[in-house]
């Protein structure tokens, strides 16, 4: 789950990580008592979980009341590459003398945690990694040892930080270790880290992914997730239990595993179509999920058939197949459903189907088959 | 032969008392698999259907002389119960957890590795290991495994191996052991520990990998096959069609940036000599074409 | 102003008893350096011609409000007595050693960076450091030396930077500080540490670097004055005709492979917008015209 | 100092690692004993400090005792690349499942340790690492910490080793490490480091260059300073303490600092000159040391004409006016002698020379002039 910049700052705030005054305000009268409690001059910046919000207007200095109240008024409701703005968040204007970079993150290939550092922050990490590499610091962590202040000073040594900022960052990327780590973080970046002129150091951007996964042992959460601003269907899809992600195609899919589910886009594809999403009912899914599954996927306008690709292992097919049914009872299918069925009771599955069998409810033997037949249905 | 688990194979199960331990444990039981004993804090003493029920893994282990265990535990528990599997003397352990938190699994990896050198993780999130005719640890229908050999199996998906396993056994084609490494972003057992498995089996001919978006392992263990693989092999990768920056189901199916992409393994299979195919079908189809060849 | 070390700057002698320590010590002092103490463990007590002896540099600190420390003892003692500086509230440590093992300094400048953040280490194995008319530590002649800057210089070669101090003096051009930073391969100043000093004093107007074989510090620095220095640097930088694998005299004075050649050194140095001279005296009348423009 | 591939054997014997039996030979007489002791099949190997051995001819393997006669007395002897082979190491032949790489070295930019791992050994490190640098699995190691067995199993993983080599690598590599710090190693390598077919992992090389700042605690080093075949110049100006390494060219170069040493050399070459050395007599040298350097030079038969540079700092320039007079005295120099004397006493200096000053001894006002006038010389 991606937090808003604000939600980064105040998670970042939990774990003792200096952030510029501010607060978050969602009308421009907010954001005008903000502005006066944090003093001028603030930074009014739009709250989305997409880049480029300062090139599309979403970030101004407003020095007075006035200006608050201009920006406000023009960046709430603004729609910066597709996400509205509803939210913004008010700080003060903080000066800046050098911008530093500084994250953590999972290194997969090592199996460690990858934390990486840089004199060179305020532009994309991944810009600089391209360009100069030797300008990004570099720290292996083995999760078990964890980070410590003497690791951490080694480091922005290394990283050839100005002096002045170094004990001050390696202070705060020991907390920002903790956020990351006891935060259960998927992510915990800074960008940029400042350092101002009056010599000191604190974060003025927060990007932070928290790992749901994680979400049994961190109640404070739930207020992020009430805050999700995701495609509708990606949120019904949530609250059924179901691993739905909304993709532009016409063919919607549905499969058990998450394998199976990408293979079926894959196939699907190689035939000539283009899924509408990818949906993965799990393992051991049973006719309640998959009648809930064929409404999702039926709310989307887009999809111009359903193809079912269910190879029964927990999953039995025979459930599969009353779901579908149940589905087909209780609401509208827009979409012929085309369905291959095979794996764990797949004869008893079938034949449950087999009475009910029509144009707009067929079986195919194997995967190609039905993604031939689907796509085709699509493309008439 | 098989890899990692055979007949000889003496299983407990972590966590036999509740639902899904007991429900997977004694199909396992029922396929053959020597189910030696159960483990639930606080129930020792009891028994689920005939199996014993111990308060602890080394108690288990000291009772049984088991060298496996099936943790089947929910998330918040795992991290703990694959440390105290590794502990009580366990050498091979199948977690088939899924939603256990990412820190969670790389501490418990880096643990395992640096304390206890002499034991393998299968998973977490996997469906587990098959070894047809001899031993089953973990979910998947033992029915459609086929004994015999010669083909070994290592997937990242639990569904397309079983598309993988039936497929092969409907053409009469066996497996010697199938080994679902799971999708998370930190596998126990990765491609390579499974490939050098199998290149040293001598009754294992080929092998089928199955791949998915995310990560670097495709790539890492095509460099593996390039200098160590001797038997063919046949791979299909999921996700050519994933867009970048969505988790595609599993937590480590991910593309980041230009990383991690469908296409990057497959070429890197491709160059390594891997016979590599668009399509589960087309991958079933090419390994009987390779097997009948022998 | 000056970087580092000035007027005020409380200096003691570690070693001070000894034939070297006695020798530089009292020629310190007699340029006008504040030498306050010496320490030698087992002479507190005495004095060398007038400065109080302490056993220990704790008690040398306390006594006299000393901030630096001139270490001037063999190399199997100095790693020791570094740490003991920091340790005793030293916070600018010169240590002019030569001979000092690899190994024995690797540990030292990693114990100063992780427990003493706030301590800096010029050397092992450098000429020292002396800020004109005001302050000199180690063993440059302070007669070579001219006060009132503008000219900053920063070297790795010891006899390099008497014949840059001595160019630029003859010539009327004073120097704000002239620090050596020592030809190991773990200086504990940098060029950068330097030149960020030299950028942040208002009298330093122009830098002169001394460079040479071995390392990638030049480099390093190469890409610090591009994206920071806003004042001109002037750089020479030694061992254009040295062969790969011999050390040139410095420890850390060695080309590796492809790695550490003048060559590449000069490019970075040019590509950052640095005069790069072809010698000392050319470098010395580079100087001179940018000094003159100011 | 590089040892060579027996005494490095030998070196990592002390430090508990394991190398295959043998023993080192300087007769034909001797190889045969060491081959009977260890046991057929053996490897004879030619011991110089010189790569490329192999293809030279001076690394057979020998079956019986004729073997070992016929090839002994074809290494013993043998010239390679210059150097002559006058010692073996007779060892035990190796059956080899797989050549792995492993070493320790200082990483300078990160001032640590960097260890080097990989699967692909037998070949040059250098090559992997252009080749296929994600073969090498990288370890930075912190002096402070140093390396323990946890760390070291990560590693071997890191690696991806085979499995039954990975417990017995990484309890090595704790033992290298320790050979590597204590044993105050600049660099030790093991390259290939083998796994037989029965499943063991020892050195099949050993690559180690000692630190000789270290000396003064490591007795047991005397042996080796021994057999260091040197240059007889460079050994001659060791024992006298001074800084010397042989170069091609004509002009004989003595300064004071390897800087203006170096410097010097450049400033030859640039005006069309070329440095038949390296001499640097360090700081505070005397006369004595001065005449020494003088009488090094002077044994070198290249050596057309002597370029004294002196920059006096803690070097009292009067002492090496001195010295070059007292080595006039004592021998005959053959050459041309071209001074240029600055810094600390330099007007005495210049003062005690200018009487005896003739068209065999000059001296020059800058580095540049006196470098344009030896340059002339040599090429007369």
């Amino acid at each position: 789950m991606d937090l808003f910049e604000y939600q980064g700052k105040q998670y970042f705030s939990r774990f003792g990580i200096a952030v510029s005054p501010g607060d978050v305000a969602d009308t421009v009268e907010a954001a005008v008592a903000v502005a006066e409690r944090v003093g001028f001059p603030v930074v009014v910046k739009a709250q989305v979980k997409v880049g480029g919000r300062g090139k599309a207007g979403g970030v101004k200095l407003a020095n007075d009341i006035d200006e608050v109240r201009l920006h406000a008024g023009n960046i709430l409701g603004l729609d910066i590459k597709g996400h509205v703005v509803r939210r913004l968040w008010i700080e003060r204007s903080s000066d800046i003398a050098k911008e530093y970079y500084a994250s953590f993150t999972l290194d997969r290939p090592h199996k460690t945690h990858l934390g990486m550092l840089s004199a060179q922050g305020g532009v994309e990490i991944e810009v600089v990694a391209e360009e100069n590499p030797d300008a990004i610091a570099f720290l292996s962590i083995d999760p078990v040892r964890g980070l410590d202040l003497g690791s951490a000073r080694r480091w922005v040594h290394e990283a050839e930080l100005d002096e002045v900022a170094r004990e001050q960052v390696a202070e705060l990327l020991v907390k920002l270790y903790d956020c990351y780590t006891t935060g259960d973080c998927d992510l915990a970046e800074i960008n940029p880290l400042i350092l101002t002129p009056d010599g000191t150091v604190h974060a003025l951007d927060a990007k932070v992914t928290l790992d749901e996964n994680a979400s049994f042992r961190h109640p404070e959460w739930e207020e992020y997730r009430a805050t999700e601003t995701e495609d509708p269907r990606e949120k019904m899809a949530k609250e059924k239990g179901l691993n739905y992600i909304g993709l532009d195609g016409s063919v919607g899919i549905i499969a058990n595993g998450a394998g199976l589910a990408m293979s079926t886009l894959d196939v699907v594809n190689q035939v000539g179509g283009s899924a509408a999403n990818f949906l993965d009912i799990g393992g051991g899914a049973n006719a309640d999920v998959m009648a809930a599954a064929l409404e999702v996927i039926n709310s989307d306008p887009k999809v111009k058939v359903i193809f079912v690709n269910i190879f029964g292992g927990i999953t039995r097919v025979d459930e599969v197949a009353k779901g579908v049914l149940e589905a087909l009872a209780r609401v509208t299918i827009n979409a012929p459903i085309v369905l291959r069925l095979d794996g764990t009771n797949a004869v008893e599955g079938r034949a449950i189907l087999a009475p009910h069998l029509n144009d707009r409810l067929i079986t195919e033997p194997t995967m190609l088959d039905a993604a031939r037949r689907a796509v085709s249905l699509a493309n008439a | 032969m098989s890899i990692f688990v055979d007949e000889n194979t003496k299983v407990i199960v972590q966590g036999l008392t509740g639902g899904q331990g007991r429900f997977h444990g004694l199909r396992n039981r029922d396929y053959g698999t020597q189910i030696v004993a159960g483990v639930t804090p606080g129930k020792g003493g009891s028994d689920v259907d005939g199996i014993a029920v111990f308060n602890s893994v080394r108690e288990a282990v000291e009772a049984t002389g088991a060298t496996a265990s099936f943790v089947v535990v929910p998330p918040k528990f795992a991290s703990a119960a694959i440390l105290e599997a590794a502990e009580g003397g366990i050498t091979f352990i199948v977690s088939i957890t899924e939603g256990i938190p990412a820190h969670d699994e790389a501490v418990t990896y880096n643990r395992l590795v640096e304390d206890y050198p002499g034991v393998r993780l299968l998973g977490p999130n996997c469906p587990g290991i098959i070894s047809p005719g001899k031993c089953n640890i973990g979910i998947t229908s033992g029915d459609i495994a086929l004994p015999g050999g010669p083909v070994g199996i290592v997937s990242r998906s639990g569904t397309l191996t079983y598309q993988a396993l039936h497929e092969l056994s409907q053409q009469g084609i066996g497996q010697t052991t199938c080994v679902g490494i799971g999708g998370d972003p930190v596998p126990g057992t990765n491609f390579i520990d499974c490939l050098a498995a199998f290149e040293a089996d001598p009754e294992t001919k080929a092998v089928m990998m199955i791949g998915e978006i995310g990560g670097s392992e495709e790539e890492r263990a095509a460099e593996w096959i390039k200098r160590n693989m001797t038997k063919p092999v046949v791979s299909y990768v999921a996700g050519v069609t994933a867009p970048p920056g969505r988790k595609m189901g599993h937590a480590g199916a991910i593309i980041s940036g230009s990383k991690g992409t469908a296409q990057a393994k497959m070429d890197a299979l491709a160059a390594a000599g891997v016979h590599v195919c668009l399509n589960p079908t087309e991958a079933g189809q090419k390994m009987v074409e390779i097997v009948q060849a022998l």
